[in-house]
């Protein structure tokens, strides 16, 4: 059996777990309607009688919660219990407008730890590691969050947190980090900086690595486990929901387990609203079962992914997602066409000679939009002979065509060229003009 | 203030109207007076029940006590009926002060023995004191009244004499409805706490209508005693209490028509089918078991529903 | 204006109130609280007297209030309601509201019933409308008990016993059963109420509904009283919480 | 010496009419209006198996009180279990509607005439210490006794005697005990038509039978169960004893056509100053 | 496994909700306990449960039964007892009557054994088996209820406010008894407006306020939540802001 942190929930049938979910729900639905004025509202206006909420099902009843909403109620106003109960602020960075605050009580720091603890058991941490947290700390929940889930196993933490790579890199030699949490940008940054400075995998003493909050894909996972020795898992969260620990991936590597217990997923068609059937891709909405402090009902995540419930060799029940393969909120629209830069990616992924570095320009050239993807790729395929390039770009070209049904321009780069990214990957550079 | 309804009232004036011009058959006048006897007796039980929420079994005591003073009186003294007629509601008020004083405090089971052990003991009393009531085989004698120099003889004069007491009746049943008292009373019945802590003096009201009550239905007894000029006791048993439930219940408690129209329907149907006569009591009951189990509110209220129904259709 | 001295309630050995001794203040609202069984229902029937052996004295304006009935009691300015709302299902909720008017000013019996005292019973219907109008049930007057909703029967319960004027209203748990829309709203006339200058007290397990309204809470717990002050004060006494949410020593 | 003779015989018939009220009254609240019925009944029942069917009086006794039983069961199957609104003035009306009909039916079945009965033993009359005793007596003495002690055998020693003490007490406590307190209720009425039924039966040789019996029966019943205290048992066994003996004691001073009135009387007075029963407490009123 | 499982109970007393959409569960061999003021529905729910009220919509599970119409007496055969508000006990039977009552629907056979066990784990009542239920005292009353709803042997034992009108020792008494019978393997639910006392002993906790469950999780995690002492006392606070 594997290792589990809480082996009796993680476990549970899903009889029970339908039962947990809806007594949640219930109650957390009590709790807004009486102590959140937004919600006290918007079930008023909605004409939505929670009492009527009878099963699990009936969810889809239920009005969405968008950031917007967040913002509107900047800043204390999701909350449900008083300033006097919160222990525990953070907020997200509000580059697109006034930024969102997150409040926890003792009891959401108590559950919080439990579910990072969960999901970074899962990823194979254990009592005897030395994490190495290249998060960065302070508003952003990333480092708090698995700092605490980590001590809360009984692991040495190191709180690096993030930026000066070489020291960064010391350090993991140094102290033995047997565990790595960071960014997959962020990680291959590492691997590449020790590659610069001449430091092989095996002069560390990683074994795992917990990487998140940010779309990433096999290939880059394959590259980071094999330049830094690890095993990477994904784990995904978001601020707005409780920080980490809303899903994670066990060492069986396929789609993260969610968190159920706690969090209620859903898959919507982020056009229409409506409800998917499990196994459809869509926009995940998720509603909060236990948090006291900002309890959620229908956020909608903007992430678009597919849930799938299947028998995990781990021995978890709860129902994985698969990596988000973008937002609904990235969605270029090139031309009238929608476009996700993560199917650029998926392109990509197909090509061996491409890396994971890329950048997406999109400009206007007179009426009509034009979309220039530059990839790096390989130093010795930079410096081959023009025709496999060429062969190369139109294998690629038509891909493309296929997958996003538009020719973008597609221009190879010399490898470093592109910017590296030690946060959240920003990939996508839009000039046009609306 | 609620509005007079006044129908209830015009129905019955038209209707006595009619028997009086169009039915000259004197059993059937005498059935009819006898209906209009039985209409008051059972109306009265029913303001104590339906109203006031009293479970008076021992009415027909009450109309006994009437009877037999203005009987009495009148035949073996020969006094003025309408003197034995007050001296009747002195007497009767009395006794029912007596007797209301400690039982109306007691509620339900209690007070229905309580009312039912006086009824049988006036009945025993009517039955065993023969030097003044002649006992069971019944005082005879008894003279007619007059009105106004006219003596009231015959069926069809007493069935017009009656009818204006009825018609008087009635309407002072309508104006009670529609008063502020009978709003007392459905409080009182309601609940008792309530209404006290509302200002109501609850014994006083409940003992004062068990009283007034009581003396309406003396008076009663004497004009039935001047009708028939002949009483028994088996006319005031326990049994006649009954009879006075079964149509009060059986027309609607709470109603100023209840009480009359049980009686009609009760009195008519043994009279007229008298091949079921054996089974009176049975019918009785069970008229009485299907009205408590499946009409609640008596046919009164079945009635008025099935013409809001029809009402509402249209 | 109600003053309770050293008021004690004994139901066959068992001590329902020890020695309660508080004061209503006048055009305030006082909220009685208490776990189960703390003697709050009995402490209401002492003063409406329904229960006439307590000892200890009940003051309402100087006059003695033990030994009197609740009838007497009612017309010296206490009006009371009860839990169960005791209302007349035959009759319109406007027939309903005439019991309030009865029982206090003993219309004449003979005039009355033959309707000779129209300009009297005009007056009151026009006190009914006003007080309709008041507590916001106007449109339900026709309506019998039945029908309407249950928050509305409590708000005519209210108005039945304000319209005869009381002194000091007593209220048992005007919230129990309303839903939150019904609670706001009624909220929202018991305090109007007391800002036109009526006395109330009232007996509540709400919290929510009591912190938002009363000047003053007293606390009962087994029969004693154990803490009395705002709501704030009372809220934070740890007598109270012990009260409520247990000992944890236990 | 002798009314208090013919009192205790009398006594020991309202003792068991007294019993059957009090049973039906601790498990509904009811008192029925019945209760003298099922003494008439009973009385009915052995008339005709004695004399229409020839029955042999050993089995036709049984017989009878089988019939009443189910009779009381049926009684309560149809009349008390459906009333809608169980308040106190249905539940007396009702068991008033179903005492005018097993009335009305028994004089339709057995006409308005006194039926007589034979004594069940050989009739004789007894010499004890200052007057007599007849063997008629004895035998409603004698059953009563036995009853009485059947009954406590039952109530005190029995899983199911038990569990009607206990419904007596807390229907609700009863029912989370597991036990089915509809089906107490309807065999509660069962028993106690079977009471009544052999008071009926026993008393048949002395007093005859006639189909209106029923009323008196029942309201010395009722009596005695209120002079004991409503609801307990050895109350409505005193409670009918007392009211037999002082009727007896009044029947012997003042005429005897008075000896109803004094039961009624007495119903009245115990009402008006001791509803609680010459040997109850006053119940505590709960908080 | 889970024993007990009930889904968006209703119970309405007329045109009043006493409890609005109840979901909660009780697993094998848990200790769960509800809490609540007076008035938030306790009761009601308990009585839902076994069936002295009928709920108006929702479902209630037993052991993957479904016995949501069930009157009480088939609960108790299907293996649940109650140990009502204010311990009702039959007062003018003896301490032994009243067990034996208890024991209606069961087996004769096993009746001494399971005596035995009961006499075992409270003694007091061997010692006063033969007095009249109504002569103990509250605490030895409360002994007699559990006892009498233990000797039907059931799987799950419910209790209504085991701690109301008991001094806080014999409070304690009580509860570390129901620990004792906890050991033995019993699934146990009550509630009570204790919250301190129950949440001591409970595993698992739900918090009932106006007819809702607003809060639940383990015992240890609510004693300390300033959200049961709202449920509890009101809102202490008009803004978010408050300190």
């Amino acid at each position: 059996m594997e290792n589990m942190w809480q082996h009796e929930e993680e476990t549970m049938s899903l009889d029970e777990l339908r039962q947990f979910q809806l007594e949640r729900l219930q109650s957390t639905l009590n709790r807004v309607s009486e102590n959140v004025d937004f919600y006290k509202n918007k079930f008023k206006q909605c004409n939505i009688d929670i009492t009527k909420i009878k099963s699990l099902d009936d969810i889809k009843y239920l009005p969405f919660t968008t950031k917007q909403d967040l913002r509107d109620n900047y800043p204390y106003g999701m909350f449900a219990v008083p300033l006097k109960d919160i222990v525990r602020i953070h907020s997200s960075s509000g580059t697109t407008g006034k930024p969102t605050v997150v409040g926890y009580t003792r009891r959401d720091l108590e559950t919080w730890k439990n579910l990072v603890a969960r999901i970074m058991v899962a990823g194979g941490v254990s009592a005897n590691d030395i994490v190495h947290i290249a998060f960065s700390y302070g508003l952003f929940t990333g480092g708090f969050g698995l700092h605490y889930g980590a001590e809360h196993i009984g692991a040495s933490v190191i709180p690096v947190s993030s930026g000066n790579t070489k020291r960064q890199i010391m350090i993991m030699q140094d102290y033995r980090s047997s565990v790595l949490v960071c960014t997959p940008s962020y990680a291959l940054h590492i691997a590449e900086t020790m590659q610069n400075e001449g430091i092989s995998r095996n002069d560390i003493y990683l074994k795992y690595a917990l990487l998140g909050s940010e779309p990433w894909g096999e290939k880059i996972r394959a590259e980071i486990e094999s330049r830094l020795g690890v095993t990477a898992t994904d784990n995904y969260g978001l601020s707005e929901i409780i920080g980490p620990g809303v899903s994670g991936e066990c060492l069986y590597k396929n789609g993260l387990h969610i968190n159920e217990d706690h969090f209620y997923a859903e898959i919507i068609n982020p056009d229409t609203g409506e409800v998917l059937p499990e196994g459809e891709k869509g926009e995940l909405v998720l509603t909060t079962l236990t948090k006291e402090a900002m309890p959620l009902i229908r956020y909608r995540t903007r992430d678009i992914t597919r849930l799938f419930r299947d028998k995990c060799p781990c021995g978890r029940t709860f129902i994985k997602m698969e990596k988000p393969s973008g937002r609904t909120d990235d969605m270029l629209i090139i031309n009238g066409v929608n476009v996700f830069p993560s199917q650029v990616e998926e392109v990509f992924k197909e090509f061996d000679q491409a890396t994971p570095h890329y950048m997406i320009f999109i400009k206007k050239k007179g009426h009509l939009d034009l979309m220039e993807i530059q990839l790096e790729i390989s130093e010795n395929l930079f410096f081959d002979e023009m025709k496999k390039q060429r062969a190369l770009l139109e294998k690629m070209n038509e891909r493309m065509f296929n997958v996003l049904g538009i020719k973008p321009k597609i221009k190879f780069v010399e490898p470093k060229t592109i910017e590296r990214f030690e946060g959240k990957a920003k990939r996508v550079i839009d000039e046009r003009q609306f | 203030m609620r509005k007079l309804n006044l129908s209830f009232i015009i129905f019955n004036l038209i209707t006595l109207f009619f028997i009086s011009r169009y039915i000259e058959n004197e059993y059937y006048l005498s059935l009819i007076i006898y209906i209009i006897f039985n209409a008051i007796n059972a109306s009265c039980f029913n303001i104590l029940l339906g109203y006031a929420g009293i479970i008076s079994l021992g009415q027909a005591a009450f109309f006994g006590l009437g009877a037999y003073t203005s009987g009495i009186l009148s035949a073996t003294y020969g006094i003025n009926p309408y003197a034995t007629i007050i001296i009747g509601i002195i007497i009767t008020a009395i006794v029912a002060f007596i007797i209301g004083y400690p039982s109306l405090k007691l509620h339900g089971h209690y007070l229905a023995m309580a009312t039912l052990g006086f009824g049988m003991i006036v009945y025993i009393c009517f039955n065993e004191m023969d030097f003044i009531t002649a006992g069971p085989s019944g005082l005879t004698g008894i003279p007619n009244i007059s009105f106004f120099g006219i003596e009231i003889g015959s069926e069809y004069k007493f069935f017009i004499f009656l009818s204006v007491f009825y018609m008087i009746f009635i309407t002072l049943m309508e104006f009670f409805d529609k008063s502020f008292i009978s709003y007392k009373l459905r409080f009182i019945h309601e609940s008792e706490n309530a209404s006290s802590s509302y200002g109501i003096n609850v014994a006083k009201v409940k003992l004062t209508t068990f009283v007034v009550i009581a003396c309406v239905t003396s008076i009663n007894g004497s004009l039935f005693a001047f009708y028939s000029n002949f009483i028994s006791p088996v006319s005031f048993s326990f049994k006649y209490s009954i009879e006075l439930v079964v149509m009060a219940v059986f027309g609607g408690l709470g109603s100023i028509t209840g009480g009359s129209i049980g009686a009609a329907i009760l009195t008519f149907i043994p009279e007229v089918f008298a091949e079921i006569e054996d089974y009176e009591m049975v019918i009785y009951g069970g008229i009485l078991a299907i009205t408590i189990l499946f009409f609640d509110g008596g046919i009164a209220k079945q009635f008025k529903r099935l013409v809001e129904k029809y009402v509402k259709i249209k | 204006m109600l003053r309770l001295n050293n008021v004690s309630v004994n139901f066959g050995g068992v001590k329902a109130l020890t020695d309660v001794t508080f004061d209503v203040p006048a055009h305030k609202i006082t909220a009685l609280i208490g776990p189960n069984g703390a003697g709050k229902t009995t402490l209401f029937n002492s003063i409406t007297g329904f229960i006439p052996h307590f000892t200890g004295e009940i003051h309402f304006h100087n006059v003695k209030l033990n030994g009197k009935l609740p009838h007497e009691i009612f017309h010296i300015g206490i009006s009371r309601t009860f839990q169960n709302l005791n209302l007349i299902n035959e009759l319109t909720l406007r027939e309903n509201m005439f019991l309030g008017v009865i029982g206090k000013e003993k219309p004449p019996i003979f005039k009355s019933f033959f309707r000779l005292n129209k300009g009297y019973w005009k007056n009151v219907e026009q006190r009914i409308d006003d007080m309709l109008y008041l507590t916001g049930i106007k449109k339900w007057e026709n309506s019998k008990p039945g029908s309407v909703p249950y928050g509305v029967l409590k708000n005519l319960e209210m108005a039945r016993a304000l319209i005869s004027n009381p002194k000091i209203l007593l209220l048992d748990e005007p919230a129990a059963g309303l839903n939150s829309k019904e609670k706001e709203n009624l909220a929202e006339l018991i305090g109007m109420l007391n800002t036109k200058g009526h006395t109330i007290l009232m007996v509540e397990h709400d919290m929510s509904f009591v912190s938002t309204l009363s000047d003053y809470v007293v606390c009962l717990n087994f029969g004693k009283l154990i803490a009395r002050g705002t709501f704030d004060e009372i809220r934070n006494s740890p007598d109270v919480i012990k009260a409520y949410l247990g000992d944890e020593d236990a | 010496m002798q009314f208090f003779y013919s009192g205790i015989t009398s006594g020991s018939i309202y003792a068991l009419v007294a019993i059957g009220f009090n049973i039906i009254y601790n498990t509904t609240g009811i008192i029925n209006f019945a209760q003298g019925e099922f003494v008439m009944l009973g009385g009915m029942f052995i008339y005709s198996m004695l004399y229409m069917m020839n029955i042999p009086f050993v089995l036709a006794f049984p017989v009878a009180l089988f019939g009443a039983f189910v009779l009381g069961v049926i009684f309560e199957r149809v009349f008390i279990r459906y009333v809608k609104v169980k308040s106190e003035l249905n539940l007396i009306t009702i068991t008033i509607a179903g005492s005018i009909i097993l009335r009305g039916l028994a004089m339709v079945i057995w006409g308005r005439d006194t039926l007589l009965v034979e004594s069940f033993v050989p009739s004789k009359a007894i010499n004890v210490y200052k007057g007599t005793i007849t063997t008629d007596s004895l035998v409603v003495i004698g059953i009563s006794l036995v009853i009485s002690f059947l009954l406590t055998f039952f109530f005190k020693k029995t899983k199911y005697g038990k569990a009607f003490r206990a419904c007596y007490e807390d229907k609700i406590a009863a029912s989370v005990c597991g036990i089915n307190v509809k089906a107490v209720v309807m065999f509660s009425f069962g028993i106690a038509a079977f009471l009544g039924a052999i008071a009926g039966v026993v008393v048949s040789p002395i007093t005859y039978v006639t189909y209106s019996d029923g009323i008196m029966t029942g309201l010395k019943g009722f009596s005695a169960a209120v002079m004991g205290g409503l609801g307990s048992f050895w109350g409505g066994i005193f409670g009918g004893i007392l009211l037999g003996v002082s009727e007896s004691f009044f029947a012997s001073v003042f005429p005897s056509g008075y000896k109803d009135a004094m039961a009624f009387l007495i119903i009245l007075f115990i009402l008006f100053f001791r509803p609680q029963g010459l040997f109850g407490r006053k119940k505590a009123t709960r908080v | 496994m889970k024993m007990l499982k009930v889904k968006s109970l209703f119970v309405n007393y007329g045109a009043v909700e006493a409890l609005k959409n109840i979901s909660l569960h009780i697993k094998e061999k848990e200790f769960v306990a509800l809490i609540g003021s007076n008035g938030a529905g306790k009761t009601s729910l308990l009585n839902a449960i076994m069936g002295i009220v009928k709920p108006k919509d929702g479902e209630v599970i037993f052991n993957d039964k479904n016995i949501t119409g069930f009157p009480p007496e088939r609960k108790v055969k299907e293996k649940i007892a109650l140990v009502l508000e204010g311990r009702r006990v039959f007062a003018n039977m003896t301490v032994l009557e009243n067990i034996e009552v208890g024991a209606f629907t069961s087996d004769n056979k096993n009746f001494i054994k399971r005596l035995k066990f009961i006499y075992d784990i409270f003694p007091v009542l061997k010692e006063r088996s033969w007095q009249p239920a109504g002569m103990l005292s509250g605490g030895e009353q409360q002994m007699l209820a559990i006892a009498r709803a233990l000797i039907s042997e059931p799987k799950l034992l419910l209790m209504d406010e085991p701690s109301m009108g008991l001094a806080p020792l014999v409070i304690k008494d009580v509860y570390e008894k129901l620990l004792i019978l906890k050991e033995t393997g019993l699934t146990i639910f009550l509630v009570e407006q204790n919250a301190a006392a129950a949440l001591k002993y409970a595993d698992r906790g739900y918090v009932l306020e106006n007819g809702k469950i607003v809060l639940q999780g383990k015992s240890k995690e609510l004693l300390e939540d300033n959200e049961i002492k709202r449920a509890y006392l009101g809102k202490e606070y008009k803004e978010k802001w408050e300190r």
